[in-house]
């Protein structure tokens, strides 16, 4: 009968009604100042520069001023300047670090590919968004220093992708000082021998297989175009 | 094939104008107007209120973002995808991926596609609710069924957030696989979701599908023939809503789509009810889909450990990529020439080629007619203007 | 006994209640000056209790309509200097203050004489129809035999100012809504006036407190005799109900502001107070009209149970008012928009067809007042299938070709 | 479905004066493409779309190309035989020549009614000049004519035949093509600061400071420093 559908849909309006005053899964309004929401671990917002100490984060950058991220960032908002001098970094090597390094996040986009090209994991996403400013310009453009957080703010946030990294740069850590350990022991025992072999090669930065492996994409497979697959 | 479905509005208006001969109005529609989807503009001849003529006009988001993918990497256009269609950012960057696997050969581990279909469904499940609601926004209701669709919109991308780390901007397709891999939590979560989506369907429908002003609206209002929707490139719902079989999902049966069982709902009308309806019915295929899929994800590596990120050259060649997106056939279209960035790189949007036929399914409407026939086309301009 | 005769004394101290109020502040007052004075005070408390009305319903329409769509609605604005939010209840002060202190700006090309007139034409013509409603037993502010033509004519001439205010803008949008605004005042005038003529027919009168008065008393003790309770009064008023909808430009009838095709039709050029001044008129013009559907239909201010008759009328005339206001809200929050030509067509094949043959149901009722016993039966399904064969047979013609479909699938 | 070579053959005997060549794709996606000449190109077209073993009735995808003028070095390698009757000298020689540029337009067809393609037909300009002008294949598929606007409009290659030729993403008073590969971008761009100074000394250059003494006549103001 014409009209059915009519009160039908007053129905469910009616019921949406009194559900918003008891269903949580209707009524999903968070009051956001009073009230913040749940950030999941995956969530990203702008870049920032880890640092392995608190109390000397310029000294301590992981950065070492590669610029990859600077070639590889989409719209071109990271600017890096590289040191003329080295700084010993938190495991106490000499390497150049950035002179200036910074974000314009005007222009950032938040999608975090510097992270995934990093090989150093120096770089990683805040979950920082409540950063209003007054002005355009300055205030938006992040340098070193305002970029820079410490290792122990990143396990606040991503606690699970931190843990991972650490382990992994431990690792790594470890893995470069037995083989400089091991290269001294065969530089000593070279020298002991012969006493004119050129230095071993230095030991090299924190690898970067796990990311990128070396060598040429997989051999061409195309997609099974003929399976013609279960059709109902 | 009738040669005047070949010339815009042609032999339509001619009919139109002859029946009516009153003083013409233009009316400039857009591209502030609130129901234009955002910066879209049609210049619509009126008589009375019945359209003898409309013109849209594009470009008022152009950002030239095909230029912008030759400036950059083949990585670095994976953001922009997200931008263009920014309700469906999962499936552009999909169709991306797999026009950059094709152009350089890459496969992909089975976890990825089965994760990769999940996603889609869940943008086109997200997509098409949205689109309910606009396009009963659009037929004058204040703002319910949209509200009670972006409350389950919500729903979906709080799951793409705490997966990707994004609600909309998700860059999460990798060339090879995908960016992070799901954890249980999150597949459960998932699997909550798609269990009470059906309910939401239903009461969605008792709203909308039975209403009476609904159906008077809607039926039998712009209606495309199916050889027109063909020619005109017309494709996804708005095709299958003139009861053309086509979806790629079986036709080109991309990832692992044929392991699933799932039908392909047809209209018969081709009006925007149907439209609205196919839509609906798709949904719930798709939740069809995103069980088996669930029931079914194999364990294993979420990308293929041979993908190279930083420093991907294909070789010289070139690539049309393209799957069943929610607003229809989603493509990319690559030329390499070995370089770091792509020589071409062309996206087909969607939206934009369906809006070819708007004319022709307007001419001899109202103008409330042409702002629900619009809606039913489901654009956005970020992939309209590009 | 006791508590009766109290409940009995209180309901009358309470009923007179305004009357005496008024009454001693200006009964000392010479006999014309009094009338005067008189009349100035009932119409200053008319406006400000239905302007207090309109203030809170539009706080109630966004906050009912937030609920219905599972959001909370306005809720933040604070009561000035205490700072306490409480619901927002300050909300509606804020609107006016935001709306009068916003740049009025008029088109370039507008006809500025009329662009102003409309919006002052349009709340007077409102205003004027809320004269003549008996709010309670003892509150008419104007009561004269002639009230029911009256209403209707002031509330037609709402309609032209509408198309004042559409013509004056000098923009197409507003010209479209104009045209639209008087298509939809002929087609639902006919209608509405139909559907009333059975209320002034059974009360003979044209007087509403006569109207009221006729739907006094309770048949069988408990079904208060509202014509809405008869079969002929309830289509009657389904009727005037939808008539109403589309007589004051709301959902699913609002097509002279048709946000989603006219952006907002004929008030697209205006802003700022004269824009509040077409929402005020709208929501009185509601008012009014709801008054109207409650005293013809819904026994204006009778009690619904004998028991209940203690309480003052004019509160049962409120709560009656109020109710049928939240269903103006509620269908509004549900239904979409009807084009223009299902209007028209809806008014023309559809309500004034029910109208017409709902006189002769009403006439029949009236007839066979008498009958009794099983006779009575034979009355009411008399008068029902009167109701109901016409209802299904032209809603089945209207709504031909306007189904829910079946789909099929690719194989 | 039918190899593009196949298809060119039938194409062969169907129209006999039609210059026709099979472009191959190196890339492992082997989406080749099928050359047309401008001559026969829409009938070409109509008959793909009506050839009931093809049916190519949905022609989904229109792009251009733009193949800039491009140096190719050419090594040679040639054996000269060695006057004293040693082993022949190898030599290589490389000559530079100049491959003319072009617009190339690319469509890509597919089948709905029988679920097969993509086919690629491509046309190319004369060169990147004066001859940019293809014929239209909106007379064959409506799917075309924005897509071909678009070509238009960010490549500058006019197609003959079509019923609606403007811009459609660039505004009408438009100059340049966004989309060649030679596009110089307008020193107004973009001129706010952002960390890559070149930006804003072009910003500087466009937008001259106004001298401190004299009035300055311009309204925009100077961009703040970076």
């Amino acid at each position: 009968m014409l009209g059915s559908g009519l009160l039908q849909g007053l129905a469910v309006t009616a019921k949406n009604f009194v559900g918003s005053f008891h269903d949580p899964a209707r009524y999903t309004t968070v009051e956001y100042p009073e009230v913040k929401p749940a950030l999941p671990e995956a969530y990203r917002n702008f870049p920032f520069l880890v640092s392995e100490n608190a109390t000397d984060p310029m000294g301590t950058l992981r950065c070492v001023a590669c610029q990859i991220c600077e070639k590889e960032c989409p719209p071109q908002c990271i600017y890096i300047e590289k040191s003329k001098d080295k700084k010993p970094d938190a495991a106490g090597k000499p390497q150049i670090y950035p002179a200036i390094f910074a974000i314009d996040t005007s222009v950032c986009m938040s999608c975090q590919i510097c992270v995934e090209v990093c090989p150093f994991d120096a770089i990683k996403m805040d979950q920082v968004f409540e950063i209003a400013t007054t002005t355009r310009f300055e205030a938006l453009l992040l340098n070193r220093e305002q970029l820079a957080k410490p290792n122990s703010y990143y396990h606040g946030i991503h606690p699970t992708e931190a843990a991972e990294v650490d382990a992994r740069l431990a690792a790594d850590r470890k893995a470069a000082e037995e083989k400089a350990q091991a290269a001294a022991a065969a530089k000593a025992a070279a020298a002991a021998a012969a006493a004119a072999k050129a230095a071993s090669p230095a030991p090299k930065a924190p690898d970067e297989s796990r990311r990128s492996p070396q060598g040429e994409g997989g051999p061409p497979t195309p997609k099974p175009q003929s399976e013609r697959g279960a059709v109902s | 094939m009738n040669p005047e479905l070949l010339t815009p509005g042609g032999a339509n208006v001619r009919a139109v104008h002859d029946a009516f001969h009153g003083d013409l109005l233009e009316v400039s529609m857009g591209p502030h107007h609130p129901s234009t989807h955002g910066v879209f503009r049609m210049i619509v001849t009126l008589d009375g209120e019945r359209i003898v003529k409309l013109k849209p006009v594009f470009g008022y988001l152009h950002r030239n973002h095909e230029k912008l993918g030759e400036t950059v990497s083949y990585l670095g256009s994976m953001p922009y995808t997200d931008r263009l269609d920014y309700l469906s950012a999962m499936t552009n960057n999909w169709a991306y991926a797999i026009a950059v696997e094709k152009l350089a050969g890459q496969p992909v581990p089975e976890r990825a596609e089965y994760v990769r279909v999940i996603l889609a469904e869940l943008t086109r499940l997200l997509n098409h609710t949205c689109l309910a609601g606009f396009l009963m926004q659009d037929c004058g209701c204040s703002g319910t069924p949209l509200m009670y669709a972006f409350r389950e919109r919500e729903k979906i991308l709080d799951l793409f957030e705490s997966l990707s780390g994004s609600r909309m901007m998700c860059n999460y397709q990798r060339f090879g696989g995908c960016r992070v891999d799901p954890t249980p939590a999150w597949v459960d979560a998932t699997r909550t979701l798609v269990g009470n989506y059906g309910a939401f369907l239903d009461e969605f429908e008792a709203l909308l599908t039975g209403n009476e002003i609904i159906m008077a609206r809607t039926q039998g209002v712009g209606v495309l023939s199916a050889a027109l929707a063909i020619n005109a490139g017309v494709t996804g719902p708005m095709l299958r809503a003139t009861g053309v079989a086509s979806d790629l999902r079986k036709s080109d049966a991309y990832g692992v789509y044929p392991r699933f069982q799932f039908r392909v709902p047809l209209g018969a009308h081709g009006d925007v009810y149907d439209r609205y309806m196919v839509r609906v019915l798709e949904m719930r295929e798709s939740i069809r889909i995103l069980e088996q899929a669930l029931a079914g994800l194999p364990g294993g590596p979420i990308m293929d450990p041979k993908a190279k990120l930083r420093g991907f050259r294909p070789k010289a060649g070139e690539a049309y990529g393209r799957i069943e997106g929610p607003k229809g056939e989603i493509g990319f279209y690559l030329v390499s020439d070995g370089g770091p960035n792509p020589l071409r790189y062309r996206v087909r949007p969607p939206s934009f080629i369906n809006l070819t036929v708007l004319e022709d399914m307007c001419l001899g409407q109202t103008v409330a007619d042409a702002v629900i026939i619009l809606g039913s086309v489901d654009i956005v301009l970020g992939e309209v203007d590009r | 006994m006791n508590a009766a005769l109290l409940f009995a004394t209180t309901g009358s101290v309470l009923e007179t209640l305004p009357v005496t109020l008024r009454d001693l502040v200006t009964g000392w007052l010479p006999e014309p000056l009094r009338w005067l004075v008189n009349s100035l005070v009932g119409v200053g408390t008319l406006l400000a209790v239905i302007g207090l009305l309109f203030a809170y319903l539009t706080l109630a329409e966004r906050k009912i309509l937030g609920r219905i769509q599972n959001r909370p609605g306005p809720n933040r604005t604070p009561i000035p200097f205490i700072n306490l939010r409480f619901f927002g209840l300050a909300q509606p002060f804020a609107d006016g203050v935001k709306a009068i202190t916003k740049e009025d700006v008029v088109p370039d090309g507008a006809d500025k004489v009329l662009h102003f007139l409309a919006p002052v034409a349009l709340l007077a013509f409102s205003i004027m129809t809320l004269g003549v409603i008996p709010y309670g037993r003892h509150l008419v502010l104007l009561e004269f035999d002639a009230a029911v033509l009256y209403f209707f004519a002031a509330g037609a001439a709402t309609e032209l100012a509408v198309f004042m205010a559409g013509w004056a803008s000098r923009n197409k949008y507003s010209l479209l809504a104009a045209m639209r605004a008087l298509a939809q005042l002929i087609s639902y005038e006919l209608p509405l006036l139909l559907s009333v003529v059975p209320a002034v027919m059974l009360a003979g009168s044209l007087a509403l407190p006569a109207i009221v008065e006729a739907q006094g008393g309770w048949s069988y003790g408990f079904l208060p005799q509202w014509h809405v309770f008869t079969p002929w009064g309830f289509a009657g008023f389904i009727i005037f109900f939808i008539s109403a909808l589309a007589e004051s430009n709301r959902s699913p009838f609002d097509l002279p502001e048709a946000e989603s095709e006219l952006i907002a039709g004929h008030l697209t050029e205006y802003s700022g107070f004269k824009y509040a001044l077409f929402f005020m008129a709208e929501y009185f013009g509601m008012c009014a009209l709801s008054g109207m559907g409650v005293t013809l239909f819904l026994g204006g201010w009778q009690a619904p149970l004998p028991f209940l008759e203690f309480i003052p009328s004019y509160v049962w005339f409120g709560v009656k008012l109020l109710s049928l206001l939240l269903v103006f809200i509620w269908i509004r929050a549900t239904f979409p928009r009807l084009r223009m030509d299902q209007l028209t067509r809806f008014a023309w094949k559809f309500l004034v067809p029910l109208a017409l043959i709902n006189l002769g149901t009403a006439a029949f009722w009236s007839l066979t007042a008498g009958w009794s016993g099983p006779l009575q039966f034979v009355r009411w399904a008399v008068a029902l299938a009167l109701v109901l064969v016409p209802f299904t047979l032209l809603g089945r013609r209207l709504s031909a070709g306007v189904a829910p479909r079946t789909y099929r699938y690719a194989t | 479905m039918e190899s593009i070579e196949q298809i060119r053959d039938r194409l062969l005997a169907r129209f006999p004066g039609a210059q026709l060549a099979v472009v191959a794709n190196p890339g492992p996606a082997a989406q080749h493409g099928l050359l047309l000449d401008h001559e026969h190109a829409a009938a070409i077209a109509l008959f793909l779309r009506d050839d009931p073993v093809l049916r190519l009735d949905q022609c989904t995808n229109v792009t251009g190309i733009d193949w800039p003028e491009k140096e190719i070095v050419e090594t040679v390698k040639s054996s000269v035989p060695d006057p004293a009757g040693g082993p022949a000298k190898i030599v290589e020689t490389k000559t530079k020549r100049l491959q003319p540029g072009c617009l190339e337009v690319v469509y890509h067809l597919y089948s709905v009614q029988h679920g097969h393609g993509p086919v690629i037909l491509r046309l190319r300009t004369g060169n990147r000049t004066d001859a940019v002008s293809v014929p239209s294949l909106t007379p064959v598929w409506r799917a075309c004519e924005f897509q071909e606007r678009e070509v238009f409009d960010l490549f500058g290659v006019t197609f003959a035949g079509h019923p609606d030729l403007r811009r459609i993403l660039m505004w009408d008073g438009f100059k340049d093509f966004p989309m060649r590969k030679d596009y110089v971008e307008p020193d107004d761009y973009e001129w706010e600061p952002t960390p890559h100074g070149a930006v804003l000394e072009k910003a500087k250059v466009h937008y001259p400071a106004p001298a401190p003494a004299a009035p300055a006549p311009t309204a925009v103001p100077p961009p703040a420093a970076g």
